[in-house]
């Protein structure tokens, strides 16, 4: 799979069909999903607020999951010094970014009726914060340095020492005695299936969602660097 | 407009150092002189005493009728071993900038970018350029902002032997469109120049 | 253009420039504020009672961390050479400098400033005068600042040395400020803008002086 | 001597040196917790609970403004050629800079917080353990910061980027030592403890290869 | 001990621009070769590249019978544009780092003052050298800590003419002994050597 997608070519065919059908997909999955969001009854515990779980678990999921694919894409990009997954690590931050930023802000949505407050300095939190920042840092690094390839490869380096973050904030629940839902206390709540469902639905469509944008920034990345390539030889002749 | 230089009984101390003493030196428009001297005979400080970045321990220095206040803030240029340029700008940033604020046009910087045969580096960041590239860039403000006294510090050590032939010829049009010169050098100017030794 | 507007423009673009706009800026506070619940424990009431004051703390050291290259570079590349022999006073080019860092630097974190606050507890109707404090605070900053590093040109270890030349001089910003603060304005806020003034109006002279002696 | 002695003493020197020593670092330190009292307000029981925290969150800023010119200068005056052409792996000459960092700036500064903590009114009991926590702390930090400063190599705006950079790796000492302060040692100690030899083991590692890929 | 240098079909891309490709060079002890080639050709590129710190796009470099990796750590000097001197520390200082960081002694260091004639500047802060100065004291590491392979990026465009000649002998015992030089010049070497030009 990496292999065959590594030459920029076939990437690029490949992409061309698959980021909208991913697209369409994440549509319908995060439609149903919704739909069954709303349907489903409400917790005897948290009420009508339950519903948030849906917005906010598969946000969380995915603020994790981006960086891994981040900290993979950087990997590949510093041993095999590969442009298309530098371009694919690129792609991700603001993604990745976002994502985390949906998990503080419908967490803190969240927070207000369950726990009586926007924001707490649990460690899980807290951590996820430091997630944010370390986004921010990556974007920044990026940025800060002009030359393409130089600043790949430092922000590459940079993506890979923050993924020690992801254990801590994994973890954070049983490290820490903290506010915060651990899996446990989660379990209870999705072993109706009520809840199992839209979940999973919703999961679904936010990889989904992921996927289909990365591969248009991607590809749009790509075209980028096509241009300004072009423009350089333009310039030469 | 600056028409004559006039440097009197000049001394420069560092440290402890007299560096030399009663050094003068009358220039008019439309000549050239060309400083020579041992390393560390006192060249470079002998420019920055003209540029009034550093006070002589005695003497003094005149740019004929012109006030010197006015004559330093108008009418020189000075383009030494360190040539203040910014490494994370392009060159096009750096040479408008610099155009700009010695009173220069847009316009005559772009045609400088032409003269000193950098046009096609134009949106590198000066950090990429070679050491000849980059000292054509600090070359390119004494065209694009034409004032009267240019004070050269080694200006041509690092260009390769076309450059050099180039910018001989600038410096011939500066001359003969009443311009002067002062340039410290190691190798003989490639015009006619009259010399001048510092440091006994 | 004037020599000055093209000034000014390469200082904003300088501080400002490429590097992703103000968003390392940002973007420490964001990390000064996070670290401090974690440093001091995340007791609501202990955090609330102390915010202010710690945002307003965290906006001076941010201002300093940014304020170390302000002449640094421009002395060690040779730059201050040539932004001497300009057709513009030397006190205007430190000014200059110093307004461009303000506006590239300062007010952004100025803004940021009451969200920190306000994130970490406090009253709500505390924002537009933490902004108004911050705004003003990081004008006398970045010219106090500016003092500081023209003064360790040619030092090393420039960094640290502008910090302690500089803190005594951020110190009565920071209890006007932070009497502001706690009085809800008042006379506080009137000294703060007090010094400001005076740092704008004074410092260009010191600053120009210092470079002088640096080059010479 | 070894080439590695000589690095030892040239690193040391630069960052000790004659810029007066570890003095400009505590005098910061000093300010900092001067400018504390000033901006939170001086009542004893608020400045107590807060007091270590704050000493330790000074500590990391502090690590954080000295660490600005680790590679920097050495990296634009070409030295970082020389240093990479030596008879040592990158690795080590990057661990033997952030020693001597430690030891220059970091050390001065762990036997200085329980001072500054005691002078804000911190319990006498906690002065060892601050003590021992600033150290350990400290060394990661210039083991963290020294790989920020090593990424930021090249960049514009180094200082504030070194900052934003290194703040997230700088979050999880701080967690730790807090906790460690509040609870009297314990876990949190133990987690300081590891997370400062991670440090000292991994970021040689990632520190030469953001340099190397500055000089490339 | 390096004995020969090598360098094959070397290609060198800077940005997307390729500097110049199928770059071949033999090299014996006792040799000087002098680099030439226009502003930006690629010489300061390829002395980087020989000495490890770029990577090239295609190509090798080979130290003879010497695992390269061993070459650059011990054998080889590069003297660049940038000299790496810290401006605040005094000459003798910095010497004396360079020397043990290469692998000379403290009793050769304080030879190589001698030998490139900046003994009296010993106690002076680098900030206060002049250019040529400065110069003198980057090139005294090659004296005092001896490896075979000299990496020259224009080594005497700063010197006065009496300080080329001393060079110029310095260079001449080095190739004596065995060892090699790579310059890259705009002036010819003040000794035979054989031309390799840089980029068509
Ligand atoms: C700003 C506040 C919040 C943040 C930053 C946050 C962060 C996170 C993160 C990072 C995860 C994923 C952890 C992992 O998979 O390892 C997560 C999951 C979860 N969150 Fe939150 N959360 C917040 C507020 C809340 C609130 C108020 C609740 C409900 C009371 C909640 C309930 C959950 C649940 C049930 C899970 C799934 C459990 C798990 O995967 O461990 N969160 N949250
Ligand atoms: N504090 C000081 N004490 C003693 N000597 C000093 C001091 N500062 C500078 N010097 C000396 O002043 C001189 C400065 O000379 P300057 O740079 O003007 O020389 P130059 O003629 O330009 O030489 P080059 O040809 O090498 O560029 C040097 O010899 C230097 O050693
Ligand atoms: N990112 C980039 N994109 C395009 N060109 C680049 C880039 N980086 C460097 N270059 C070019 O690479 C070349 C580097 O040349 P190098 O410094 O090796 O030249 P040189 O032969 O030493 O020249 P000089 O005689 O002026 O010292 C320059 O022409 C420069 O413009
Ligand atoms: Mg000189
Ligand atoms: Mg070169």
């Amino acid at each position: 799979m990496f292999a065959f997608l590594a030459n920029p070519q076939r990437f690029m065919a490949f992409s061309k069909v698959a980021a909208p059908l991913i697209g369409a997909t994440a549509f319908l999955l995060l439609a149903s999903g919704l739909w069954l969001t709303f349907s489903a009854p409400d917790d005897y515990q948290q009420g009508a607020t339950v519903r948030m779980m849906f917005i906010h678990v598969p946000a969380a999921w995915l603020a994790l999951f981006s960086y891994v694919c981040l900290a993979v894409a950087s990997f590949l990009s510093l041993v095999f010094r590969h442009a298309l997954a530098d371009a694919a690590a690129k792609a991700c931050a603001p993604l990745g970014a976002t994502f985390t930023a949906l998990a503080l802000i419908t967490g803190a949505l969240w927070g207000q009726p369950m726990w009586g407050t926007w924001w707490v300095w649990d460690a899980r939190l807290t951590s996820m914060l430091v997630l944010l920042l370390l986004w921010l840092a990556y974007i920044a690094l990026r940025s800060a340095i002009d030359d393409e390839t130089k600043a790949g490869r430092a922000a590459a380096i940079l993506a890979l020492v923050g993924a020690i973050n992801l254990p801590i904030i994994h973890y954070s629940v049983v490290w820490w005695n903290t506010l915060h839902e651990g899996s446990s206390s989660f379990m209870k709540n999705t072993g109706s299936s009520h809840y199992l469902a839209p979940l999973a639905l919703m999961a679904l469509g936010y990889t989904a969602a992921f996927g289909s944008l990365w591969l248009v920034r991607i590809r749009a990345e790509l075209y980028r660097r096509r241009a300004s390539l072009l423009a350089l030889r333009a310039a030469e002749a | 407009m600056i028409t004559a230089l006039a440097i009197h009984n000049l001394s420069i101390q560092r440290g402890d150092r007299t560096l030399f003493s009663q050094f003068s030196l009358e220039m008019k428009a439309g000549e050239a002189v060309a400083l020579t001297g041992r390393n560390g005979s006192g060249k470079t400080s002998l420019l920055r005493a003209v540029a009034g970045l550093l006070r002589p321990a005695a003497g003094e220095v005149r740019f004929g009728e012109v006030e010197a206040e006015e004559a330093r803030a108008r009418g020189l240029h000075l383009v030494g071993h360190l040539d203040g340029l910014k490494t994370g700008r392009t060159v096009w940033e750096e040479l408008l900038f610099q155009t700009r604020w010695t009173g220069g046009t847009d316009a005559a910087a772009a045609a400088a970018l032409e003269t000193l045969d950098i046009v096609r580096l134009k949106d590198l960041e000066v950090r990429r350029l070679s050491a000849g590239q980059r000292r054509r860039l600090a070359l390119a403000r004494l065209v694009a902002a034409p004032r009267p006294l240019w004070l050269l510090d080694e200006p041509m050590a690092p260009l390769d032997a076309e450059q050099r032939r180039r910018f001989g010829v600038l410096m011939e049009q500066h001359l003969a469109g009443g311009g002067m010169i002062l340039a410290a050098v190691h190798d003989p100017l490639p015009l006619p120049a009259r010399g001048a030794e510092v440091g006994a | 253009m004037s020599p000055l507007t093209a000034l000014f423009g390469r200082e904003l673009s300088l501080s400002w420039g490429r590097g992703g706009g103000p968003l390392p800026a940002l973007a420490f506070y964001a990390g000064v504020t996070t670290m401090l619940p974690l440093a001091v424990g995340p007791e609501p009431e202990r955090l609330a009672s102390v915010a202010p004051g710690m945002a307003w703390l965290a906006l001076a050291l941010a201002a300093l961390l940014s304020l170390e290259r302000l002449f640094e570079r421009d002395f060690e590349d040779g730059a201050l050479d040539l932004l001497s022999l300009g057709p513009v006073p030397l006190e205007l080019v430190c000014a200059v400098k110093c307004l461009a860092q303000w506006i590239a630097i300062g007010l952004p974190l100025a803004l940021a400033a009451p969200i920190a606050a306000l994130a970490l507890g406090a009253p709500t109707a505390l924002a537009p005068l933490i902004a108004l404090c911050a705004a003003l605070g990081a004008l006398a900053f970045a010219f106090a600042g500016g003092m500081g590093a023209a003064l360790a040109l040619g030092s090393r270890r420039g960094g640290l040395l502008i910090a302690v030349i500089v803190l005594p001089l951020f110190a009565p910003p920071v209890i006007f400020g932070g009497g502001a603060l706690t009085a809800g304005g008042g006379a506080g806020l009137l000294l703060l803008a007090a010094w400001t003034a005076a740092a704008v109006a004074l410092s260009p002279l010191a600053m120009a002086a210092a470079v002088r002696n640096a080059l010479d």
